[in-house]
């Protein structure tokens, strides 16, 4: 059995990898550049969410020694479980594009070559790592290498930030002039939208399976689910905060990665951009590498294959090919010349339409003592999970209007 | 709860878009103003060539979508300007 | 050939009774061994909550007892084996001994 | 009052994972039970592949499934029956003890002929 720290790396790099990804970096820059800290309560209530959804992912895990997909078509049969799946499947088809483009703009930001052409490399280096690395390989480079992203906490310090309004912010909606609403909304449901991904639950549980976790973890599986999620949350409001002072006073409201790509300039001069740009794409990569494997994950363990990281490619034939076949079909729309932070953003607004359907078979299999035993839900994560449930139906059901009237 | 049923409600309130003029005025200046970020930031030596490049391309698609009219050719030339200054 | 049923078919399915009235779905099946055989002792039918399907049925009946539906929600009835006519299995029936 | 250690068909066996030792060999997608005159109905055959899950989704889906499998079937069976004498045991997954079987078909096939030809995989 791994020893705490190894867990705690799952931990972050699921957080790194679902946390900080192409359409969080944007949507934090986003508000911030738009709304000062107006919007920061959304990336701690969104956090908050995760937290309670992940610690979950993993004591189902741990306990039943089943991950989600398995215990979703266990528990309500193949006619039920299927729907959701391929729902999920064509989200993570688009996520995945959107994290490939986040790679290829972080790159472009680091060498000028447009992002079109580091499609298809950045598709290769994707699937060579998945090919030949292990689950412990890739967590824990994506781990360090994601550590750069404290780049982004080093500039918001030094911005000298006022931190009363900053914590006001944290808190409650601060409302914008009136004709600016539908934008301040817009950003919240996508900061959500952005935050809770289904996508980093299958990864979590499945990673937390395959190390074998067991009833003596779930004290470890807490504190991985607190500290890597608010590693993540912690990187997010800092993105966002430097864009504030950044931007903010100069009125820029971002349309595009080529002025994020600013962002850490002021604070950082010469190390600025390429401190953006690496951490831009090292962050892209981890979800990237997350989303493959979750959508490997979800589909082999919903028709009951072999499936693993950790052994060679022949041996779990299937689950490799599923991932091959997703990545490389996913950089179409990039080699298309879809910009990749519009498909991020649309394809942010289609997670919320999917959420409530991947979240509600956690308040079920959390509370059956077939699957968990004694270790069921407390009042409080089942109203967390209910109120996670209800609020992504109204970000489902507002998105569309809002993708009109706000920003998309 | 009530965070969400004021939410709900907000946003059926909300439905008002500003004017496409403010609208567009807004959009040129802010990019107006990206451009002037990043030419100072060019000029302090903080950023290569290839950021600014990219800076300028990105305002002269985005102005050229979303503005006409005398700022929105201001705002276009002064990208052009930046680009040339960037070669 | 005796009949063969598929029990992934025959769940969620109406059960009527011999005046033709539903009186739920089919949502398990109990067996205990008898010899070395496997054998189906009693079905349980959940009679008709507010949801349709069976796996609607089972949401609805999870997200009920969230919500604080308390108690269990409409208990199953528990149908002896001898007493479903499952001659056609899309349409089986009650026949009360 | 049910007996007590009766087996829930469906809660315990339907869709349960299917193992032999510890290879995955697929999910137990049906389960068929013979009726018989005057005696309970026996639990037969445990079944498994692509017709049986289709079929569940809808007699169309069922019909697509075995068109393709017959376009390009791999010596796959879309429906196989395992008796249920070779079930071992139910707990997690469903233990079964088989020698012959389609069921990997597609998996040894995939991993010889596609896999298995791309570097690094072995």
């Amino acid at each position: 059995m791994k020893s705490g720290f190894l867990q705690i790396a799952l931990g972050i790099i699921t957080s790194i990898g679902g946390f900080l990804e192409v359409g969080s970096i944007a949507t934090a820059a986003q508000a911030g550049a738009s709304f000062r800290y107006g919007l920061i309560w959304a990336i701690v209530l969104g956090t908050l969410c995760l937290v309670f959804l992940i610690e979950m992912s993993g004591r189902l895990s741990a306990v039943s020694k089943h991950t989600i997909a398995d215990a979703v078509r266990e528990r309500f049969g193949f006619d039920f479980a299927v729907w959701p799946r391929l729902a999920e499947l064509l989200v993570n088809y688009l996520v995945l594009g959107a994290e490939i483009g986040g790679v290829c703009l972080g790159l472009k930001v680091l060498t000028g070559i447009d992002a079109r052409w580091w499609a298809v490399p950045v598709a290769l280096i994707l699937w060579f790592a998945l090919w030949v690395g292990t689950l412990d390989i890739i967590e824990n480079a994506t781990s360090i290498l994601g550590l750069l992203t404290i780049g982004f906490v080093v500039a918001a310090v030094k911005m000298h930030p006022d931190w009363i309004p900053l914590a006001r912010g944290a808190v409650a909606p601060v409302f914008p002039p009136h004709d600016q609403s539908g934008q301040y909304w817009f950003t919240a449901v996508s900061i959500l939208g952005a935050t809770i991904s289904p996508y980093m639950f299958y990864f979590y549980s499945s990673g937390a399976v395959e190390d074998g976790w067991g009833e003596k973890d779930l004290g470890s599986n807490r504190i991985t689910a607190i500290v890597g999620m608010s590693f993540g949350a912690l990187m997010s409001i800092a993105v966002l905060v430097v864009s504030a002072q950044v931007f903010n006073p100069l009125g820029i409201d971002l349309k595009r990665y080529e002025q994020i790509a600013l962002v850490l300039t002021p604070a950082l001069h010469k190390w600025g951009w390429p401190i953006f740009g690496i951490s831009l794409a090292v962050c892209c990569f981890g979800a990237a590498v997350e989303i493959s494997l979750a959508s490997a994950y979800s589909i082999a363990q919903t028709f009951g294959w072999n499936w693993g990281e950790d052994e060679k490619p022949a041996q779990r034939a299937r689950f490799s090919l599923t991932y091959t076949i997703l990545i490389f079909l996913s950089i179409i729309p990039l080699l298309l010349g879809v910009d990749p932070l519009k498909q991020t953003i649309f394809s942010m607004a289609l997670t919320a339409i999917v959420l409530p359907l991947a979240i509600l078979p956690f308040v079920l299999l959390l509370n059956d003592e077939t699957f968990v035993g004694t270790h069921r839900n407390g009042p409080i994560g089942n109203f967390v999970v209910t109120f996670t449930i209800f609020m992504a139906c109204i970000v489902a059901l507002v998105t569309i209007p809002l993708e009109i009237v706000g920003g998309g | 709860m009530r965070t969400v049923v004021a939410l709900a409600l907000l946003l059926a309130a909300c439905g008002t878009k500003p004017p496409e003029a403010e609208l567009e005025k807004k959009t040129v200046a802010s990019w107006e103003a990206t451009l002037a970020l990043a030419r100072d930031a060019y000029q302090r030596g903080d950023v290569p060539k290839h950021i600014v490049r990219n800076v300028a391309e990105a305002a002269t698609e985005e102005i050229s979508k979303d503005a006409k009219g005398h700022e929105a050719a201001r705002a276009l030339a002064a990208a052009h300007d930046l680009a040339e200054q960037a070669r | 050939m005796s009949a063969e049923v598929n029990i992934e078919l025959l769940i969620g399915r109406k059960v009527f009774d011999e005046g033709g009235k539903a009186i739920g779905r089919i949502e398990e099946i109990l067996a205990v061994e008898k010899g070395d055989e496997l054998v189906v002792n009693e079905y349980h039918v959940g009679t008709e909550g507010l949801f349709e399907r069976l796996s609607v049925y089972h949401f609805g009946h999870g997200l009920l007892r969230i919500l604080g539906a308390r108690g269990h929600a409409a208990d199953p009835k528990r149908i002896p084996w001898q007493e479903l006519d499952l001659s056609d299995p899309q349409k089986p029936v009650w026949r009360k001994r | 009052m049910p007996p007590t250690h009766a087996t829930r068909l469906v809660a315990d066996i339907l869709d349960k994972q299917l193992v032999k030792g510890e290879e995955k060999l697929g999910k137990v997608d049906g389960l068929v039970v013979v009726l018989r005159e005057g005696k309970p109905p026996r639990v037969a055959y445990i079944e498994c592949g692509t017709a049986v899950v289709a079929r569940r989704l809808g007699r169309w889906c069922e019909r697509f499934v075995l068109a393709l499998n017959r376009r390009f079937g791999v010596r796959d069976k879309p429906r196989f029956r395992i008796p249920w004498s070779k079930v071992k045991g139910i707990d997690i997954n469903v233990e079964v003890e088989l020698d012959e079987h389609p069921l990997l078909a597609w998996e040894e096939w995939l991993s010889k002929h596609v896999v298995g030809r791309i570097p690094f995989a072995k």
